[in-house]
C-alpha cells in the first residue's frame, strides 16, 4: 500500500501539470463555488475551447486509441489527470456523457465510417452529445419507455418525450432509445438511434427545478425521422444498446461539491453557540466527526476503486456507493450547516448568509442529487441483488407484453 | 380525561378547511414565493373578516376570546395550506407580548387593531445568527429611541409595527416601534422560503415607547417564544400530515415495473416513518395546547417537546415527499419544494432544534430536581 | 382537553387506589428492576394468588360482562386501574394472554357450556391459557404454518411444531392454529382449536434466548388427539379465527421498560465526561432530549387511543406505533448508557454497573422486542397498508396450493 | 499508487481463513462463551507456532517482522472467527507499549517471550468509568510499588504481566508489573461478551518497574492506542463483514410468504445499508493501516476515523444481522448474539465512539490551523 507515483506516472503528473499551469488558473478555497445552474452560451464556448486545447496536447482521450485521437495511455494516467485538473478552475465538463456514455456506445455499434465522421469532433468538443433514456412513465423504470419508433421504409418516425436530458440544448447529436414493438415483453420491444438534435420534429424545453436552476430538459418528438442508417444494434436490441451505454456511466468524478467537511468546519469555528465558539460544542465536533468519517471513507473507497481500474477491472455496481452516500450527506450537511445560524438560518442573501449562501443553495439542491442519476432506492436495489446478490424483487412486467403492463394515473 | 378536541373545535377546523381551501391554494402560495406580493393580503383580510386574528386574543379588547385551542386549530390548518400570512408575526408574537407585558392602554391601543388586521406587527429579535439568548441583544434603547440592526424579521417588511427586545440601563426590555416612522430602514431578504418575508431592519434613533417593565424583557421573550413554539408544532404538524397526504396519494398513482410505486416496501416504510414521526409530533402538540389552555407549570417543556418532534417531523415529511415523487418532485411546478422550504424555515424561525432540545433537557433537569 | 377525573370516573379510583393500597407495596425508583427471565413456579404461584384477590375485588375483567365474573365497568375504568396498578408492585401479568386474547376468542366461537366451564377459571387465574400460531416456518407470516390437523373419526390428529410460545410450560390449555388442509391456498386450509396443554402428544421445551433468559418455548406435537367439539370454527375457518384473537390483541400495556429517561438522565447526571458531568454535555443533552420526545410522544398518543377507547372505539392498526418506536429506542439507548460509561461500559457485574447494569441487560434484551410480536418490518407493513392505504405488496403465495407454494432450506 | 494489500499479504490472509476455519469454529467461541475457559488456550498456542503473535514484532526481538500490514490482516481473520484470545491486549496494547518505551533490556527481556506466546500481557489503563483520560489516571507508583484499582483490564485474568498507567511524582508514567506477585488480586468480571476476558485487578504495594520515561507515560498511553485503533478497527471490519454474510446467506434461504425474504425491500435496503457502512470502514482501516506501516504524521486522524466507521458498522451489521433472522436470531444456539456482543465490547474497549469523534475533530482542527 502506498501513495507515490513510479518514474511513469510521476513524469506524466509533471506533463500535466505544467500544462495546466500554462492553460488554466489554480483554485483557491475563495473561488466562485460552481453552482449547479444554467450553463449558458458563454459556458459552452468556454468548455469547448477548454476541451479543444486538451485535445491537442493529449489531454482529452487519455485511455482512448491513437486512431480515435486518444493518447493510448493507461487508466491511472487518467486518474493522475482527474486529480490535476481538479486543482485548477476549468468549465463545467459538458462532455461527459457524450464522451463517456454515447461515444463508447458508437464504437460499440456504430459503423466505421459514422465513427470516423463522429467521435474525434467530440472529443474535441466540436459536437456535443446527450443522452435520451428517461420518461416522464418511468425515471426509476428505463425499460418501461413508452416513445414510438414505427418503420417507414428506409426511415423510422419517432414520436413521444424524453425527460431529465442534460445538455439537450446545447447538444448537436443524442443517443436514443424508443419502443419500436409495444406487443412483446417490454425490455424485448426496444430499438436504439443516434439523432442529430437539429432535426425538424425535435423540440427541447427546459425544466425549472426547484433550485431555481434549469440543468435538465424535456425533449418532445414530433414526427422525427430518423434514417435506418443510424440505428445502433437489431431491431429490439435496444435494450442491450442501453446496457452498453450505462455500464459506461464513469465512476462519479470525485465533484468536491461545497460546502465541503472544510466549509463547514469554518462555519462552526466563525459562529457561537452560547458565547463559545460553535467548533467546541460536542454536538457539533460529533456529527463533524460522522461526516468526516464518510468523506474519508468515499475518498478511501476511490482509491481502491481507482486501484483496481489501473489493473484493467472495469467499474461495477459497488460504485453506486458514492453517489447514495453523498447525496444524503450533502442533505444533512446544508440543514445542519443552517441550524448553526440559528434564527438567521432562512436567509440567502449571499452577504448576510456564510460562505456565500452555500449551505442553503445545497439545502435546495440537494434533494435532486438523491434522485438523478438512480434514486437512492434504485442504488440500495443495484447493491442488493448486484454487489450481495439478493433475489430480485417480484416482477409485475416480467412476462406480459409492454401494452397489457398495468399503469398509473399519475 | 378527554384527550382530543372539543366539538367547538372540531366545526372550526372543517370551517377553516373549507374557507383555505377556497382563498389558499397552492397558486396563492405561488404568488408570494415567486415575488408578486410581500404577502396574500386578501387572505388576510379574509381571515381577518373569519375573526381568527383575534382568536386568542379577550373579548374585552375586542378579540372572539376563544382560547388557544382554537388557535392552534387555526395553525394547523394554515400549516397544511402553506399560507402565506403574517400570522405568526402577527398574532401569535406580537400580540402575545402585548397581551403579556403591555398596559392596559397599549392594550386597548393595539390588540383591537391586530384583532381586526388593521395592524399587522411582528417581532423583532434577532441580530444575525444565533438562537435566542439574553446576551445577544445589542440593539441600543434609550430616552424613548432606539438604535441598532434587527435580521431577520419575519414580515418585516409587511409589518407596521414591532415589538422590539432591546438593551437599556437596566437590562433587555421591549420597545413597541412604528416601523414607518423616521430613522428606519427596512430590506427584504432572500429566503429558503420565498412565500414567507424576512427582512433586515436598520433602527437609528427611532422612536420607541417601552413595552412591559424595564429589565424585564427577557422574561417576556421566553414566554412568548414558549407559546409561539406550541402555536407553530401545530403549524408543522399540518404542513407534515400535508405533505404525508400528497407523498400517499402519489405512492398509490403513480406506476414503475408494473405496479404502484407504494406497493415496494422502500416507499412503505418510508412513509410508515413519516407518518410515525407526524403521530408522535401531533401527541406531543396536543400536551402543548392543553398546557397552553391550562396555563400549566409544563408549559415551558410541552413546549419545547412539542416543537423538537414538529420540526423534525416536518422537515422529514417534505423531504421524503419529494423523495417518492421522484424527478417530478423536483421541479419548480410540482408543490413539494413549497413544504421543504417551509419546513426549513419554521425549524428555525423561532430558534434551532439545538436551541429547542437543550431546552428540554433544562426542563427535564429542573423536574427531576425538584 | 382536560386531565381531570370525571365524579364517577374519581370514586372508581379511590376505590381502585384503596385496594392497591391494602395489597400490595407502592413501586419506587429503588424497586428492583423487572427482569425479562424465566418465570418460575414461584412466580407463577405470585401470579395467580395476585388474579384471585383482583377477579374477588371485581378488578380482574373490568370491562367484562357479569355474567363471565367481570365488572361490567367502562373502558375508561380499565385504563384508570391499569393506570393505579402500574403504581404497584405486582407479579408478572401471566394472564394477558389468555384473558386478552384467547378467551375472547373462546367466546366468540366456543359453546355455552364450553364457555361456563373455562372463562371464569381463566378469570381468576386457576387456568393459565397459551397462544400456539407460530412456527419454525414462518415467524412473521403466520398464514404459513404446517402443523397438520387429519380428521380420524371425531377426533383430529395434530403433528408438528410451534415456536415463541410465552407460558406453554406453565398453561393449563392453549389456542391451536392448524393445517388440516395442504392442497387449497394456504389461508384456506387451516384449522383452529383449544386443546388441554397437560394431554399426552405434546412436548414442551424452552427456548434460551441470547439474553440468557427463556420467556418461548417450543411445542412439538406427536399424535396429539383433539376431540372435534374442541374445534372452533368451521374445518377450513382457522384464519377467520385467528384474525379474531389477533385482533383482541390489546393496546400494549404500558410497560415502563427499564433503563427509561429518568434512569439515563439519573447516569449522565452521575457520570463526568472530561471533568464535567455528563448532562452537562450537549452531544448527551441532545440525545435525550430526542428520546424524550419519542416517550412523550407516545405517552400522549397512548392518551389520544385511550380517549378514543373511552369512547368505544376499538383499538386499530395505527397502535403498531407503540412497539415500533419503544423497541429501536429502548437498543439506541441501552447502547447510548454504555457508550457513557467508557472504556467500562462493557461491565455487567450489577455491583460495578450502574442502575443494576440495566443498559447492559437492555441492550441483550431489545433485540428481541424489534421481533417478538411482530418484527419492525411487519409493524411499517402493517402501518402502511392499513392505515395509510398503500397498495400491498405483490403476493408469490396469493392463488397457489400451499403445498406447491415456494419454500427455502431454513 | 497502490491502495491494495500486497500479494504477501493476500497469501497470509488465505492462510489465516484455512488455519481459523479448522480452529476456531463458534463452537470454540462458544466454550468461552460459556465459560469453560476464560480464553482459547490451543488457538493462541497455534497462533503463536503460526508466528501470528510476532507479526508486527522486529526479527531483532524474535519477531516475524512482518510489519502492520500483515498485523491487521490477522486482525480482521481473528474478527471474522471471533476468536476468543488475547491478540489486542498482549500484541496490540502491551507488546506495541513495550516497542515504544521499553528500554533495550525491557524490549529482549518481554518481547521474544511475547512473540511466542509463552507470555501473556496486557494494558490497565481504566479506572472504572470513563474514556482514556489522563486525568483520570489515580493509581500510585512510587518507589517501585504500585497501589490502586484498574478495571475492566481486558484479559486481565490470563495476562502473566501487565503495562499499568499510573501517576507519580512527574506525572502519568508507565509500570510493567508482574501480575503472578504478592499485593495482587484479580477479580473476573460479568461482561456483554464473556468470550472476550475482563478483570478488576487491585494492586496493593505490588512490585514494579518503570516503563519508559517517568511522567512521559501518556504520550505513550496515546500512540499504543492510536496504533491499536487501526488494527482493532480491521478486527472489526472482519466481523462486520462475517455479520453481513452471515446475514445475507439467511436472507437467500429463508421463504416468508412463498418467497425469499432477501427478495423484500426492507430487507434489502437494510442489507446495502450496512454493506455501505462496511465498505466505508474498510476503506478508512486501509488508510489506517498505510498510515501505520509509514509512520505516517496522519497516522492519529487516520486511526479516530478508522475506529469511528469501523465501530459503528461493525455495530449496525451485528444487531441488523440478528434482525434478519427474526426469532432464530435472537436464540442462545444461533451466533448471531455472539457478534453482537462482540460488536459492542470492542466499540468500547480503547474509549467510547464520542471519544474517538472528538478526536477526528481535534485532529482536523489542528489540520486545518496549520
Amino acid at each position: 500500500m502506498d501513495f507515490d507515483d513510479t518514474p511513469e506516472e510521476a513524469a506524466f503528473r509533471t506533463e500535466a501539470r505544467a500544462f495546466l499551469e500554462a492553460n488554466a488558473t489554480r483554485k483557491t478555497r475563495r473561488s466562485a463555488a460552481h453552482r449547479y445552474g444554467d450553463t449558458d452560451a458563454a459556458e459552452v464556448a468556454r468548455a469547448r475551447s477548454w476541451q479543444v486545447r486538451k485535445a491537442d496536447a493529449g489531454f482529452a482521450g487519455i485511455t482512448w486509441q491513437k486512431e480515435w485521437g486518444g493518447r493510448g495511455g493507461t487508466p491511472m494516467q487518467q486518474i493522475i489527470w482527474q486529480q490535476e485538473e481538479a486543482n485548477y478552475e476549468t468549465p463545467p465538463n459538458i462532455f461527459l456523457i457524450g464522451l463517456g456514455m454515447c461515444i463508447p456506445t458508437m464504437i460499440a455499434y456504430a459503423k466505421p465510417d459514422q465513427l470516423q465522421r463522429y467521435v474525434k469532433p467530440a472529443l474535441r468538443g466540436d459536437e456535443i452529445w446527450c443522452q435520451l433514456f428517461s420518461e416522464p412513465s418511468g425515471g426509476s423504470d428505463v425499460g418501461g419507455l413508452r416513445t414510438r419508433a414505427e418503420k417507414r421504409g428506409d426511415e423510422w418516425v419517432i414520436n413521444g418525450q424524453k425527460i431529465w436530458t442534460s445538455g439537450a440544448h446545447y447538444s448537436d447529436y443524442g443517443l436514443l432509445l424508443t419502443r419500436s414493438d409495444p406487443n412483446i415483453q417490454k425490455h424485448a420491444g426496444l430499438t436504439a438511434f443516434f439523432i442529430d438534435m437539429k432535426s425538424r420534429g425535435i423540440e427541447v424545453r427546459p425544466i425549472h427545478q426547484m433550485s431555481g436552476a434549469s440543468n435538465f430538459n424535456e425533449v418532445f418528438f414530433t414526427d422525427l425521422r430518423v434514417p435506418d442508417a443510424q440505428r445502433l444494434g437489431a431491431p429490439g436490441a435496444g435494450w442491450k444498446v442501453a446496457i452498453t451505454t450505462l455500464m459506461n456511466e464513469r465512476l462519479a468524478a470525485s465533484e468536491n461539491r461545497r460546502p465541503d467537511m472544510q466549509d463547514l468546519i469554518e462555519l462552526a469555528r466563525s459562529l457561537e453557540i452560547d458565547g463559545r465558539p460553535a467548533i467546541a460544542d460536542p454536538a457539533v465536533r460529533e456529527r463533524i466527526a460522522e461526516w468526516h468519517a464518510q468523506t474519508a471513507g468515499l475518498t478511501y473507497t476511490r482509491f481502491r476503486v481507482l486501484t483496481a481500474l489501473s489493473r484493467g477491472q472495469t467499474p461495477g455496481p459497488e460504485n453506486s456507493i458514492f453517489k447514495l452516500v453523498n447525496a444524503s450527506k450533502q442533505q444533512a450537511v446544508a440543514s445542519f450547516g443552517m441550524d448553526l445560524l440559528g434564527m438567521a438560518g432562512g436567509v440567502m442573501d449571499p452577504d448576510l448568509a456564510p460562505v456565500q449562501a452555500m449551505f442553503q443553495d445545497s439545502l435546495l439542491s440537494a434533494p435532486g442529487m438523491r434522485i438523478a442519476g438512480g434514486t437512492d432506492e434504485i442504488l440500495r436495489n443495484i447493491i442488493a441483488e448486484r454487489v450481495l446478490g439478493l433475489p430480485g424483487d417480484m416482477r409485475a412486467d416480467k412476462d406480459l407484453p409492454f401494452n397489457q403492463l398495468p399503469s398509473g394515473s399519475r | 380525561m378527554n384527550f382530543d378536541f372539543s366539538d367547538d373545535s372540531k366545526l372550526l377546523r372543517e370551517q377553516a378547511q373549507r374557507f383555505l381551501r377556497e382563498n389558499c391554494p397552492p397558486k396563492a402560495v405561488r404568488a408570494v414565493l415567486e415575488g408578486k406580493a410581500p404577502h396574500d393580503a386578501a387572505l388576510w383580510r379574509g381571515m381577518a373578516e373569519m375573526g381568527w386574528l383575534g382568536a386568542a386574543i379577550p373579548e374585552a379588547y375586542d378579540g372572539a376570546g376563544l382560547g388557544y385551542e382554537a388557535l392552534c386549530v387555526l395553525a394547523e390548518e394554515l400549516g397544511r395550506a402553506l399560507a402565506p400570512v403574517p400570522f405568526t408575526s402577527s398574532v401569535c408574537l406580537a400580540a402575545e407580548a402585548i397581551l403579556a407585558a403591555g398596559s392596559e392602554s397599549q392594550k386597548r391601543e393595539y390588540l383591537p387593531k391586530l384583532a381586526r388586521g388593521e395592524l399587522i406587527a411582528t417581532f423583532a429579535l434577532a441580530e444575525g445568527a444565533g438562537d435566542p439568548r439574553e446576551a445577544s441583544v445589542h440593539t441600543r434603547l434609550a430616552d424613548g429611541r432606539i438604535s441598532g440592526t434587527k435580521w431577520p424579521v419575519p414580515d418585516g417588511t409587511i409589518a407596521q409595527l414591532a415589538v422590539v427586545a432591546a438593551r437599556d440601563a437596566s437590562g433587555v426590555s421591549l420597545a413597541l416601534v412604528d416601523l414607518t416612522a423616521l430613522g428606519i430602514t427596512r430590506t427584504a431578504l432572500a429566503s429558503v422560503d420565498p412565500s414567507r418575508d424576512q427582512a433586515k431592519i436598520d433602527f437609528v434613533n427611532a422612536p420607541a415607547v417601552l413595552l412591559g417593565e424595564a429589565g424585564q424583557g427577557w422574561n417576556t421573550v421566553r414566554r412568548v417564544l414558549d407559546r409561539a413554539a406550541i402555536v407553530t408544532a401545530f403549524e408543522q404538524v399540518g404542513g407534515a400530515t400535508a405533505a404525508l397526504e400528497m407523498a400517499t396519494a402519489y405512492a398509490k398513482e403513480r406506476f414503475a415495473f408494473g405496479r404502484p410505486i407504494g406497493s415496494f416496501q422502500a416507499i412503505k416504510h418510508k412513509l410508515a416513518d413519516v407518518y410515525v414521526a407526524t403521530e408522535l409530533a401531533r401527541s406531543n402538540a396536543y400536551y402543548g395546547v392543553w398546557a397552553l389552555s391550562a396555563d400549566a407549570a409544563e408549559l415551558p417543556l410541552a413546549a419545547a417537546t412539542a416543537r423538537v418532534s414538529a420540526s423534525d417531523a416536518f422537515f422529514q415529511a417534505t423531504k421524503e415527499n419529494i423523495q417518492v415523487h421522484g424527478g417530478v418532485g423536483y421541479t419548480w411546478d410540482y408543490d413539494c419544494h413549497l413544504y421543504y422550504r417551509r419546513a426549513k424555515l419554521l425549524a428555525l424561525a423561532l430558534g434551532s432544534q439545538r436551541h429547542w432540545k437543550n431546552r428540554v433537557v433544562a426542563e427535564l433537569e429542573t423536574r427531576n430536581a425538584a
